[in-house]
């Protein structure tokens, strides 16, 4: 028997490991986000959040959690029941699968990588393809009307956040993130934001865009398409495109922090704690966003990609290269 | 997807059938409402959608209908006072001038100065409520959550105000034949006064966090634009009219009450666009503030119900239309009385109505966002429409 | 070209300024209460469904003369009232033969109500039974947190009302 | 607020010379000007009220021994004034020409009539159910019993009820009287 488990490699079992302490990672932040969601929201509205369920009700994520998988299972009439149920399971797969290379600590990560990078901005791709499924599968319009604004939004935001996280890559020569992260030092003007703030700039919006928060939220634009592309959602169905948009929100700040904020670097605290600082702020700040802005159009939305993003992006990208050069 | 064909919607309901798809293949019907969040209330509406650009847009009305017509025909004078409130809640005290004052004056019961000054303030602060909702809501449809919240609670504090006097926060049925139900005491006009002046600051706020904001301004500007022609072709009125360049206000062509010893601007802006009716709503509140301490500086001591007010009027034979402006636009009441104790016909004229009725012309060509946003900017109360 | 560019600078401005305002508001006081600890201060002025004022001698019996102005003009005929003459000691006889015997041999018994119940479930509190009542024994109530499961509970009888709120001011 | 109480202002007439008494004593009907005009002469009186500016507030129906009685009410931006036009329908076919070709924004009134009283108009482009349930049977709702009907006699005494000609000199005046806003200085 420890034979045979000796017979595994060492990389398959943390990878084993790992990838469940990813999915408890995820879980609790989702439910911590959702917590601090509404509870910043309360707060801006001046009002008190959830309350009732727990102390300063810390336990209504949990709540909702139990009420959701509570739910009925719906499936629309005439829909595609194999694709519409799978499509919530595309939609979260990949999100988890992106934690595998981030480097939470100097010594906390799953698989070092050459390609961690590529292999993030790969995954979090395929999330478009469970959107356009769910939708495509739902039978019914708004959601038809949804995933098409889905795709339209995410292949043009591609590309503005390829091109800047080319000009860090340029920087640091390497697609692996821990030398990314490596590379920058303690203190805040060691980080690649100082040496590259239209860079963070545009990654930040990209970032918005591709994870379909407000005020990019288009996809699910509640006042024009009533849920967009989970209309017809219910129960886990629903809790699984919630989950798997938190999550890429994390995953997203992650890399926010890895390639602009110095990742896992930061004085006297271990590096982990520092990590996770910096990605809750990058969190908060994308919830403050959502809970200050209105909507933008789908057709400005656009534009703001291809008439301004994409020309600083490769503006960027051109004088990085020149200065490295030089 | 070969199973559900998205153009043809042979198993709708009525209206659906006979909003059929023209004859081009690559477009869509969709349903908008009538439960839909941007509807506000129970109004759908029919578009035919080309990816997404609206071809065709057709409202359909009729889901909050309660025939209030018919019930003033039956009920007698009094007892229709709560009705007309009813219809449009969010600016009830005008809806309730509107059929007190039409009696009034088929009847010729004189109704004392402080009254008309008490309905003047009322009205006013009544009207500060509706735009505020109006603004919340409205950014809810442009996607901001945040400024409902805010409108909401100067909205309360104002409801509370009223709610000491009138007895009610929403439907209130305040005026009375010659009069209002109850007087104003000394800590309605301090409440008011610095309320006014809380308000004063909370516009500042208001303009930095929204007015200004660059995203609202690209959603708002240059979208839905109504021209005046339209206007007038339509009947419409109220902030739809005066977002498209005419100051026109049924205070000033029509004075009625005391309206005319008030110094007030009428706001308008020729931009026709939605935006021009967002800067409409947002300085008529400043007007009616405006007025409201003009009309707490100036307010006569005297009776606020005339003595000799009938209990149970019988106006005489004639008919009358009276006009007075509501948040939405002109509301008007024509009155048919044949002597009886109760009206041989009423017609209430909402401002809604023909605001909406122009709506499928200028969401032709639009966006569905834009047609959100036109929708929005209307100002719409689905009751006051369906009546 | 430099008006859009500083148009786009204003523009970005403006969301700044907007999350400043937001940052703001995050920071004030709350403005909402928690209700079932706390409640709303002040509630004058409310009317809640109406209610019978007791006579200033007799907290037990309603100043209602059963004139019945209330339930005429109710738009919504939610007041449904029987009245009757109360029964003096020496009464039952003189009743029958009171219609032909004028009222002078001694003080007639004021009609009072025997039922007066208000169905709120139809009230569209206008107020107009309480100002129409000549003898002003109608008020709204101040009962805010009125809550029930069926529509039966809205019906009121307004009399054993009287009754319960007289003997609590009693005890 | 002194108007007394409101007997018929006009005088008896086919049109009313309304200077006269409303100088002395104004009385409030909200109308600056109303006529009654022929049904077949509706669409001419409304392209000349159309040229003149007016726009459309409502249309009124009402349900009268004669029949039906329109009452399109016109105002205007610039220089105030209301604009009564006054139709009378007959009982047994309440059929008028649809005014929706001039003014778009007529075709809702008009297919509340419709609904409400059963009066159809011809010409109108999509003459459905408004406000009334498609599946509505019965009468329609606010159709009086033949006892709580009144005539026009009744209902407008004091003057003549027959319909002046949009050609005519008498409804050019009419048009400029209203301007005049005697009727409501002191609304």
């Amino acid at each position: 028997m420890i034979e045979a488990i000796e017979a595994i490699p060492a990389q398959f079992i943390v990878i084993f490991v790992g990838f469940l302490a990813i999915l408890a990672f995820v879980g609790l932040n989702a439910v911590l986000l959702v917590y601090l969601e509404r509870k910043i929201a309360g707060f801006i509205h001046r009002r008190p959040g959830p309350y009732e369920v727990g102390p300063h009700g810390i336990l209504q994520p949990i709540a909702d959690g139990l009420k959701l998988v509570g739910k009925q299972i719906f499936t629309p009439t005439g829909a595609d029941s194999y694709l519409f149920w799978l499509a919530p399971m595309i939609s979260i797969a990949p999100a988890l699968v992106c934690f595998i290379a981030i480097p939470f600590g100097p010594h906390l990560q799953i698989i070092n990588t050459n390609v961690g990078l590529i292999l993030i901005l790969a995954f979090t791709g395929i999330n478009v393809l469970a959107l356009c499924i769910a939708g495509w599968t739902s039978q019914n319009k708004y959601s038809l009307l949804g995933a098409a604004r889905d795709i339209s939004q995410s292949v043009a935001y591609e590309i503005p956040l390829l091109i800047t996280v080319l000009s860090v890559v340029f920087m640091t020569g390497t697609f692996n993130l821990f030398d990314i992260a490596a590379g920058q030092g303690a203190w805040p003007w060691q980080w690649y934001i100082v040496y590259q703030p239209l860079a963070f700039v545009l990654f930040f919006i990209c970032v918005l865009a591709e994870t379909n928060r407000a005020p990019f939220d288009l996809p699910e634009a509640e006042s024009e398409l009533t849920a967009g592309f989970h209309t017809e959602y219910s129960g886990m169905g629903f809790a699984m495109f919630f989950l798997a948009e938190y999550a890429y929100m994390v995953v997203a700040s992650c890399i926010v922090a890895i390639l602009f904020l110095g990742g896992f670097q930061g004085p006297i605290a271990p590096g982990v704690w520092w990590f996770l600082a910096k990605v809750y702020i990058v969190l908060l700040v994308m919830i403050w966003i959502r809970w200050t802005f209105p909507r933008v159009r789908f057709d400005q939305l656009l534009n703001i990609c291809w008439k301004w993003l994409i020309p600083l992006a490769v503006l960027n990208l051109l004088i990085t290269l020149a200065v490295i050069a030089l | 997807m070969s199973s559900m064909d998205l153009r043809l919607d042979t198993s709708g309901d009525y209206y659906a059938r006979k909003f059929q798809p023209t004859k081009r293949e690559d477009t869509l019907i969709l349903n908008m409402g009538p439960q839909h969040p941007s509807t506000h209330g129970v109004l759908r509406i029919l578009l035919e959608i080309e990816g997404e650009y609206i071809l065709r847009a057709d409202p359909v009305l009729g889901y909050v209908h309660r025939m209030h017509e018919k019930m003033g025909e039956v009920m007698s004078y009094p007892q229709y006072y709560p009705n007309p409130p009813r219809t449009d809640y969010l600016h009830a005290l005008a809806w309730n001038w509107a059929h007190v004052a039409a009696v009034e004056r088929l009847m010729g019961i004189e109704v004392p100065e402080r009254a008309e000054y008490i309905r003047v303030i009322t009205c006013e602060l009544n009207r500060i409520t509706s735009h505020l909702l109006w603004w919340g809501a409205y950014l809810l449809d442009l996607g901001a959550f945040t400024p409902i919240m805010y409108s909401f609670d100067d909205r309360e504090r104002i409801q509370d105000i009223l709610q000491r006097i009138t007895g009610s926060r929403l439907t209130y049925c305040y005026y009375r034949f010659g009069g209002v139900s109850d007087d104003i005491d000394d800590r309605f006009v301090e409440d008011t006064r610095r309320h006014c002046a809380v308000m004063k600051e909370r516009f500042k706020m208001f303009k930095s966090l929204v007015t200004d904001n660059f995203i609202l301004r690209k959603r708002v500007e240059e979208i839905g634009e109504i021209p005046l022609e339209t206007c007038r072709k339509y009947g419409a009125t109220g902030p739809v009219l005066r977002g498209s360049g005419k100051a026109y206000d049924v205070r000033r062509a029509e004075p009625y009450s005391v309206y005319d010893r008030f110094d007030f601007n009428i706001p308008a802006y020729d931009t026709c666009d939605a935006m021009g009716r967002y800067l409409v709503r947002m300085d008529e509140m400043q007007e009616s503030i405006k007025i409201i301490e003009q009309a707490l500086d100036t307010l006569p001591e005297g009776d606020y119900i005339h003595p000799k007010a009938p209990k149970r009027p019988k106006p005489p034979v004639g008919d009358i239309y009276f006009a007075l402006e509501g948040a939405r636009g002109k509301i008007g009441i024509h009155l048919v009385s044949d002597g009886g104790k109760s009206p041989y016909r009423i017609k209430l004229r909402a401002p809604g109505y023909s605001n909406l009725s122009l709506f499928s012309e200028v969401a032709q060509g639009t966006l569905i966002s834009d047609a959100v946003s036109i929708l929005g900017s209307l100002d719409l109360v689905i009751p006051e429409i369906d009546r | 070209m430099i008006k859009t560019l500083r148009e786009t600078i204003g523009g970005l401005w403006s969301l700044l300024v907007g999350m400043k305002i937001t940052a703001i508001n995050f920071k004030s006081p709350e403005i909402t209460v928690h209700y079932p600890r706390q409640v709303v201060p002040d509630l004058e002025g409310f009317r809640g469904h109406i209610e019978l004022v007791p006579k200033e001698d007799d907290p037990f019996k309603s100043k209602c003369t059963a004139c019945s102005n209330c339930v005429r003009i109710c738009p919504t005929s939610c007041i449904s009232m029987k009245a009757a003459k109360p029964k003096k000691k020496e009464a039952p006889a003189a009743e029958a033969e009171g219609s032909q015997e004028p009222a002078a041999k001694k003080p007639k018994a004021k009609p009072e109500p025997v039922l007066f119940e208000l169905n709120f479930n139809y009230c569209s509190l206008c107020g107009l039974c309480v100002q129409s009542c000549p003898t002003n024994a109608l008020r709204f109530s101040d009962d805010v947190y009125l809550a029930g499961f069926t529509r039966q509970e809205f019906v009121f009888d307004l009399l054993a009302r009287l009754q319960n709120q007289a003997q609590k001011k009693e005890q | 607020m002194d108007e007394k109480k409101a007997k018929p202002e006009k005088p008896a007439g086919v049109v009313k010379a309304a200077k006269q008494e409303e100088s002395a004593e104004p009385i409030y009907t909200g109308y600056d000007s109303d006529c009654f005009i022929e049904r077949q002469d509706l669409l001419n009186a409304v392209q000349k009220l159309d040229q003149a500016g007016f726009f459309l507030e409502d249309v009124s129906c009402m349900h009268i021994t004669e029949g039906f009685h329109l009452v399109y009410h016109f105002d205007r931006f610039d220089q105030p004034g209301r604009m009564g036009l006054r139709v009378v329908l007959d009982r047994e076919n309440p059929e008028v020409d649809s005014i929706s070709e001039i003014y778009p924004g007529a075709s809702w009134h008009e297919r509340e009539c419709f609904d409400f009283f059963g009066v159809r108009f011809t010409g109108h482009p999509n003459l459905i159910p408004l406000l009334l349930d498609p599946d509505f049977e019965g009468p329609p709702p606010l159709l009086k019993e033949e006892s709580a009907l009144k005539d026009l006699n009744h209902l407008y005494p004091d003057r003549g009820h027959t319909g002046i000609s949009p050609e005519s000199a008498d409804f050019t005046r009419e048009i400029n009287n209203c301007s005049n806003q005697k009727s409501r200085n002191k609304s």
